[in-house]
């Protein structure tokens, strides 16, 4: 990890520069028929349906073509034949959502070897500078840990216990966060965050840790589900557990779909993501962008279609990245507004 | 006669791919009587039972029932029409209790077409006091003795109030007393217009018992007659074809040094403080009722079960505890008393089960190939006068007596030392019978050693050199062939006085 | 030589009262919940227990069917893609068709008729090993699931209140849930002793050709086996989705391992011929017991799966000791009545 | 398992073997399904080629090597227990216990042999664990391997936890070691871990074809009790069979952590149906005695090739699951659909007879 942030932060200025130049920072430079892989989680997860359509939306508007490929279970080896087919394919472009963030290192590598470039979102890879790839940050890693840290301090007066329901244990993205999470609760010596458990993205067993730990921690105040199954589990046991309801918070990331019916009746406050359409559109003129010459290193720019922003690449996390925007935090007020 | 016959088939035929099970197969069966199916092995006698019981289909043939012609589709069919089976492998559901395997698909109901469990006991119950015996009709099958599963397969059948009543061997495990018994119910069930169907190989059985013999021989009808009208000697000549030799064929040798040296054999509430042996160039016996434990005396010398105490010494080397590999080495071999399940690997090839034992002498270079697996099973084949197809064929499609050829094959390429043989003639007919106490007798004139299990007193008496009587897992005698007699064996065997009447 | 009565044989009260397996596995979850709940009072409070039972209530539901199944010497391993399956089925139509709410559990049953329909055809007409029969329909109608799926999600709001109360619901503070598979159990346990019809599944699975001897309907009997096994597991799918109030592609992914494990736990002979749905579900509820307890006692959340592990196979064991201790006192009480 | 009334053997007379060639001799029908398979493999291989224009890629055979090389070193093992009418589910967590082991002693700065010694060691601990409750405690290897299929995985999570070794700031792993999932042997488009499955492949072959344990493994799969009084000793094999089966799933958990250069406590997960649908598709029988190594081999070679042919035609996971299932449902139907047909015939007969009369 650490050569390529030093690599990338010395040459950023020059070549910064030379991209400014060559690109002119111009939708329009971008190449027709570009070919770009999708490969997701899986070929199930509504959220990665969703980014993924929002690929095929930018690529479409830049003349290329999108192929979703991947497994049906959330592993690495079923994400494996997706990449050896977009190197035989001789694609532009890979955008994926690594189930495993070093597993595919080697495969990736080999595609960028061929000239692929490789850009990653929802959950990032860490394979240093083998391959070199640029990463869609759905929102500031550290920003989503700390905010919903906050967000959870605000409604439980910055006090008492707390615990995380988080995915599986491996699963990269959530313990980034959690990462963060930790960090930030120094912030609030009076939460203390007792437990965490790992729902593993099933609804059962989500239910079933998530009464084990109300159980095994009755003075809980607060729970942070940051992953879209174990929100709203949780929130769907809270609505029908009106006595827990009154005592414990929740909040986390969640789909605003999944979770109106919780937080028009009043049993979650708010929670936070992002449009996961809009991530996969960004990662799609992203990828688009590296594919049609634009270097892949800090200080790059990109222009976004109707995000109607331009991109900047930027050395954070010692990964080269870019970043979405704030999360949206949904309540009462704006829920309605989103049907994603 | 002149009462119509309530059961007639004629002309039945039956094949297995190539093989003509029943060629032309034909029985009538008059109320009221006892009836004998005698034949060889493989005659196509359980064949022709399958045929009545509606298991098997026959390829052509009739089948009359009271003047009317049927055909049945299946089991349930020929249980409809009044006809009871016991089979000759006992089929048990040794996970029910003993009263449901008695009515299994017939359950007294009650209210709602519920079971009538109580109803159900209390009728099995009567059925074991007909038959005297007691066994716990609530219990489950699993864990009865082979004689005890036999009893239920007959009050399976008892319990049918069927028209025609047909037994396949069902002797073949019981005890004297019990065989009695169940010659006492046949009559009962004879007085009240049954037609009962006896098969067995013990001729002396049909004597017992039975008014009319049919013979079969290859899968035909030979001949039906009145007991009465035929001599043993004349019902074997029709069964074989042709004469026979001596069926107790005996070679005087002169025993040579102790192969088997068995010393205080001890398995928990099995057997206790076993000890005798076997010189090479004798026969010894072990006799006793079935139960007697002499199978698991057996098992555990050659090592397929582990014992709890005592040494075991072949030629003077001890044999590890439960090692059965070790057995064979030392030069042991054991035909097991139940050739289906322990003594062959029915799907295998008559080849393959010859050359199991035998893997590390049929090695070239650590690999075993079918051509040599082949080759020692034509050799035994033929010096056993084996009756099959082709040697690849699976032993299932053998006959029973053949299919112990297979495993006495399959032990005597090893040229054991010492040959552990339990029931060698079970379920098997006269002819075959004579054949496998030829080769026992052929076998210890080479001074081979032979501990003999046998259930049958004239084949204990008949070929061996001493007997070692068991009662409950303790010896009770050792008599020299001079001393044993049916008198002074099944007074040790029972611990008391018996009258043997058969 | 008196009759001998088989339960004074060996052993005395304790064995006998052992020998109804029901009443071990109930010794075990008492003990699961005492130990727990000496560690941690609040494992008996009401919530924890609700989640208890109804965390158990599908598992123990699928169970059932399997029990049937499995005593005729067969396996179905297609009940989790079935129940997910039908789960979604009754999803799409709430969504996106608006069907009444009771018709929602008829469609969800009928899918699973369907399958079950299907399964029993292919092992009973074909003839063939139901393991890998029903080991293909798992993925076959995972598959399946999946092509209608398309990555679609089926949200709370889609599915009417009235619905989902049957997940939630209690009735004298035990789940509606819990009631309505404790009910199925008692009919299916009360059936399995009391009809000729379930009396043959049990000869079928002690011994098949002894059953064909003694004029049993084979065929029909393990297709019937089969089709309520289908069926429980569509109804269970419809359950699943009042439960949890949202599906995806994901709905009981994994689930044919756990009712396995539920139903050998619960004393059913994997080979066939003996083992109660009393027993089954015992077993369910002895997991989802174990599950639970080890979040509520605070144990780390990397331990849980390995304790289950170890516990499931102490499990199996006991029972395997208990059933050789059983037939040790039946040998024993054999020959004893022996005439000589 | 005691001699009680209803043994293994019956079992098997009443659901596989009392249909069609139950009473063929093995050779015959194993090579009836063998030569389907191959007519199969021929079929998907020029349908592939026709429809997909990269599989005549070279990198396809590098592909399919990465891809399922270490899942077929699993299936071979797994032959075997089946084969003697076991089964073990626990494989792919054995292999990611054994990954995470590699995992968490290199993250710890041992040395990478020695990680991969105590791998290996922890699959034979594993497999000996199997081995013992299923030959010695004569628990049903069903139920036994589910057990520790949750038990090895578990442990796999209590080494890792979260952690993705190597981690940032770790040592990577040797490089001329992970090039095997980058670079096939020189000169070929064959991958290590394909050269490591057919090496294997043929040494198994000849142990099952052609030596006395293989035709001792048959007799137990057939019928354990007549098996035993042959002097095979049955549950020793079992017991190290399970062992095997252990040692080559840390063995596939080692080649996994190389090709993929890391290692995370998940990796390999639900990889234990997939196993056993290659084996049963091979033409094993599930009831044990019945199968060849030459089975399996096409059957890796099917799988694999049609994996890599759909997933170039994008077509979805989905559908390729219902491929998988259907295969499986043929490899069963198949050698039964002519006795089905004959009995239905038979059936439509006797009802044609039964209604003029
Ligand atoms: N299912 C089968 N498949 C092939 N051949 C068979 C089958 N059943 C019986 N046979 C053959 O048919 C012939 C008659 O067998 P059957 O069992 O009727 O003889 P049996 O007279 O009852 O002999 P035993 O006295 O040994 O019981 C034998 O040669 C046997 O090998
Ligand atoms: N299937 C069984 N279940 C329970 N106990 C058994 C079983 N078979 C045998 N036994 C017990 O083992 C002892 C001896 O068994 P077995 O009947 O094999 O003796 P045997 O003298 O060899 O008789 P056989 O003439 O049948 O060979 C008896 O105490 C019997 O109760
Ligand atoms: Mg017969
Ligand atoms: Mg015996």
């Amino acid at each position: 990890g650490s050569t390529s942030n030093k690599n990338g932060g010395s040459s950023s200025n020059p070549a910064g520069g030379s991209a400014g130049s060559s690109s002119g920072g111009a939708s329009g430079a971008v190449k027709q028929g570009l070919k770009v892989y999708f490969i997701p989680k899986d070929t199930q997860n509504p959220y990665e349906v969703l980014a993924d359509k929002g690929g095929q939306k930018a690529l479409s508007e830049l003349g290329g073509s999108v192929t979703v490929s991947s497994g049906t279970t959330d592993t690495a080896a079923a994400q494996q034949p997706s990449i050896q087919a977009a190197i035989q394919a001789h694609a532009d472009a890979i955008v994926i959502a690594a189930n495993d963030p070093a597993a595919l290192c080697p495969s990736l590598n080999t595609a960028a070897r061929q000239g692929i470039q490789i850009v990653a979102f929802d959950s990032d890879i860490q394979c240093g500078s083998n391959p070199n790839h640029l990463f869609i940050n759905q929102a500031d890693t550290k920003t989503i840990g700390t905010s919903e840290v906050d967000l959870l301090a605000k409604q439980i007066n910055s006090q008492g216990e707390i615990a995380i329901l988080s995915a599986a244990a491996s699963a990269t993205n959530q313990n980034a966060w959690i990462k963060y999470m930790k960090e930030q609760l120094k912030k609030y010596p009076k939460m203390k965050l007792v437990s965490t458990v790992y729902g593993n993205d099933d609804p059962a067993t989500s239910l079933t840790v998530l009464q084990g730990l109300l159980s095994a921690y009755p003075n809980l105040k607060g729970i942070i589900s940051p992953t879209t199954v174990g929100i709203s589990t949780a929130a769907q046991y809270l609505d029908t557990h009106k006595d827990v309801a009154k005592r414990v918070t929740l909040t986390g990331l969640g789909l605003p779909s999944e979770m109106r019916k919780y937080v028009t009746d009043g049993t979650v406050q708010s929670f936070e993501l992002w449009n996961p359409s809009d991530l996969g559109y960004l990662a799609g003129y992203a990828a688009a962008s590296l594919a049609s010459g634009t270097p892949m290193q800090a200080g790059s720019t990109f222009q976004s279609g109707s995000l109607n922003k331009t991109y900047t690449m930027q050395q954070g996390d010692g990964e080269l990245s870019v970043v979405l925007g704030p999360p949206t935090v949904f309540d009462k007020t704006n829920i309605d507004q989103f049907n994603f | 006669m002149a009462t119509p016959a309530r059961l007639v088939l004629e002309g039945a035929t039956k094949r297995f791919g190539s093989v003509v099970a029943l060629g032309e197969g034909a029985i009538t069966l008059y109320p009221g009587e006892a009836h004998a199916l005698v034949g060889e092995n493989g005659a196509g006698k359980s064949t022709l039972v399958k045929i009545l019981g509606g298991v098997y289909r026959p390829d052509s043939g009739t089948l009359t029932i009271d003047g009317t012609p049927v055909e049945f589709g299946g089991p349930a069919d020929a249980q409809a029409a009044g006809v009871a089976i016991i089979y000759q492998e006992p089929s048990l559901f040794p996970d029910l209790t003993v009263a449901e395997n008695i009515f299994m698909g017939r359950q007294p109901l009650g209210t709602w077409r519920r079971i009538d469990r109580r109803a159900m006991e209390r009728r099995s119950r009567e059925i074991f006091t007909r038959l005297g015996v007691q066994l716990d009709p609530s219990r489950p099958a699993r864990g009865l003795s082979v004689a005890d599963q036999q009893i239920v397969e007959i009050a399976k059948a008892l319990s049918f109030n069927a028209q025609v009543f047909v037994m396949d061997e069902p002797t073949a495990a019981l005890t004297t007393v019990e065989v009695l018994r169940l010659f006492d119910v046949i009559k009962t069930l004879r007085e009240h217009g049954t037609a009962v169907l006896f098969i067995s190989h013990r001729l002396e059985e049909v004597y017992a018992c039975c008014q009319r013999v049919t013979i079969m021989r290859d899968g035909r009808f030979v001949r039906s007659v009145g007991v009465a009208e035929i001599s043993i000697d004349e019902i074997i000549r029709s069964m074989v074809g042709r004469d026979l030799e001596a069926l107790f064929p005996k070679t005087e040798t002169a025993p040579d040094e102790v192969v088997l040296d068995v010393q205080g054999l001890t398995t928990e509430g099995v057997f206790h403080d076993i000890s005798f042996s076997v010189r090479a160039g004798e026969i010894v016996a072990l006799a006793g009722l079935v139960g007697a434990g002499r199978s698991e005396v057996a098992r555990a010398i050659f090592g397929v079960d582990r014992r709890d105490a005592g040494t075991v010494r072949v030629s003077g080397r001890a044999l590890a505890n439960g090692d059965a590999r070790a057995a064979m080495a030392a030069g042991v071999a054991l035909v097991p008393e139940d050739r289906r399940q322990q003594g062959l690997v029915m799907d295998l090839g008559i080849d393959q089960n010859v050359a199991l034992a035998s893997m590390a002498k049929l090695r070239r270079g650590g690999l075993i190939f079918r051509s040599s697996e082949r080759k020692l099973a034509a050799t035994w084949a033929e010096r056993l006068q084996l009756k099959y197809g082709r040697l690849r064929n699976p032993v299932s499609t053998l006959s029973g007596g053949n299919q112990q050829k297979v495993v006495l094959g399959k032990w005597l390429a090893r040229a054991p030392r010492l040959l552990i043989i339990d029931e060698p003639t079970r379920g098997i007919d006269v002819g075959t019978k004579a054949e496998v106490h030829r080769i026992l007798d052929g076998l210890v004139s080479e001074g081979t050693a032979v501990l003999m299990i046998s259930s049958e007193l004239p084949e204990v008496l008949g070929m061996a050199d001493r007997v070692i009587v068991l009662r409950e897992g303790r010896i009770t005698a050792e008599l020299s062939r001079a001393e044993a007699d049916e008198n002074s064996i099944m007074r040790a065997a029972t611990g008391q006085n018996a009258e043997i009447a058969v | 030589m008196s009759a001998v009565t088989v339960p004074k044989a060996d052993g005395g009260v304790v064995l006998t009262l052992l020998r109804a397996r029901e009443i071990g596995i109930a010794l075990l979850i008492a003990l699961v919940v005492l130990v727990t709940a000496l560690h941690n009072s609040h494992f008996v409070d009401s919530n924890s227990v609700q989640q208890l039972l109804s965390g158990a209530a599908l598992i123990a539901l699928l169970g059932v069917g399997e029990t049937l199944v499995i005593i005729t010497r067969n396996v179905d391993l297609s009940v989790g893609s079935v129940l997910g399956l039908s789960a979604y089925v009754v999803g799409d139509l709430f969504k996106y068709h608006h069907i009444p709410v009771w018709s929602g559990f008829v469609i969800g049953t009928l899918v699973g008729v369907a399958a079950g329909t299907l399964n029993g055809f292919i092992v009973t007409a074909l003839r063939v090993p139901s393991l890998v029969v029903t080991l293909g329909m798992l993925y076959v109608i995972r598959g399946i699931d999946g092509v209608i799926v398309n990555g679609d999600r089926i949200d709370p709001e889609s599915i009417p209140n009235a619905f989902t109360a049957v997940g939630y619901r209690t009735l004298f503070g035990i789940p509606w849930l819990a009631i309505i598979v404790a009910v199925l159990v008692a009919v299916a346990g009360f059936a399995m002793r009391s009809f000729r019809a379930s009396r043959d599944l049990y000869a079928i699975g002690s011994n098949p050709d002894a059953a064909a001897l003694a004029g049993v309907p084979i065929q029909r009997r393990v297709f019937s086996a089969f089709l309520i096994s289908g069926t429980l597991a569509g109804f269970a799918g419809a359950l699943f989705l009042a439960l949890h109030t949202q599906i995806d592609n994901s709905g009981g992914i994994g689930y044919e391992l756990s009712v396995v494990a539920a139903v050998v736990v619960g004393g059913v002979a994997i080979f066939g011929g003996s083992g109660t749905v009393v027993g089954a579900a015992l077993g369910a509820l002895l997991l989802n017991t174990i599950n639970q307890a080890l979040v509520a006692s605070r144990i780390s959340a990397f331990w849980n799966q390995a304790i289950a592990g170890a516990l499931l196979l102490a499990a199996i064991a006991f029972d395997r000791w208990l059933s050789l201790r059983v037939t040790k006192s039946l040998r024993s009480a054999e020959g004893a009545h022996r005439e000589l | 398992m005691s001699s009680d009334l209803a043994t293994p053997a019956t079992r098997k007379d009443a659901s596989a073997a009392k249909s069609s060639g139950a009473r063929e001799p093995v050779w015959r029908r194993a090579a009836r399904w063998e030569t389907g398979l191959v007519a199969v493999l021929i079929g998907v291989l020029l349908w592939a080629s026709i429809k997909s224009p990269t599989f005549t890629d070279p990198s396809t055979a590098f592909y399919f090597g990465v891809n399922t090389g270490y899942i077929a070193v699993m299936a071979l093992p797994m032959t075997f227990v089946v084969m003697t009418g076991e089964i073990d589910l626990s494989v792919a967590s054995m292999l990611g216990l054994s990954a995470s082991m590699v995992g968490y002693l290199w993250h710890h700065g041992w040395n990478i042999w020695a990680a991969f010694a105590v791998a290996l060691l922890v699959g034979v601990v594993g497999g000996a664990l199997n081995g013992v409750l299923v030959a010695r405690f004569g628990l049903p290897s069903i139920a036994v391997t589910i057990g520790t299929l949750t038990l090895f995985r578990g442990l796999a999570e209590v080494l890792l936890g979260s952690l993705t070794i190597p981690t940032i700031g770790d040592r990577q792993f040797p490089q001329w070691l992970t090039n095997i999932g980058v670079n096939s042997i020189p000169g070929t488009q064959v991958s290590w871990s394909m050269l490591i499955f057919i090496v294997l492949a043929v040494i198994f072959g000849v142990v099952l074809h052609l030596m006395p344990l293989g035709r001792a493994m048959v007799a137990v799969g057939l019928q354990p009790e007549a098996a035993q009084f042959a002097g095979i000793r049955v549950k020793r094999m079992k017991f190290w069979l399970f062992v095997l089966s252990g040692l080559m799933s840390a063995f596939a958990g080692i080649l996994v952590t190389l090709q993929q250069a890391s290692v995370s406590y998940n990796v390999g997960n639900g990889l234990e149906l997939t196993v056993v649908a290659i084996v049963l598709f091979g033409g094993v029988s599930i009831f044990g005695g019945r199968g060849t190594i030459l089975g399996v081999v096409l059957s890796v070679a099917i799988v694999g090739s049609l994996q890599m042919a759909l997933t170039q035609l994008n077509v979805s996971s989905d559908k390729q699951n219902i491929v998988t299932g259907v295969l499986l449902l043929i490899s069963v139907i198949v050698p039964n659909g002519g006795e089905a047909l004959r009995r239905a015939r038979e059936f439509v007969r006797r009802r044609a007879a039964h209604e003029p009369g």
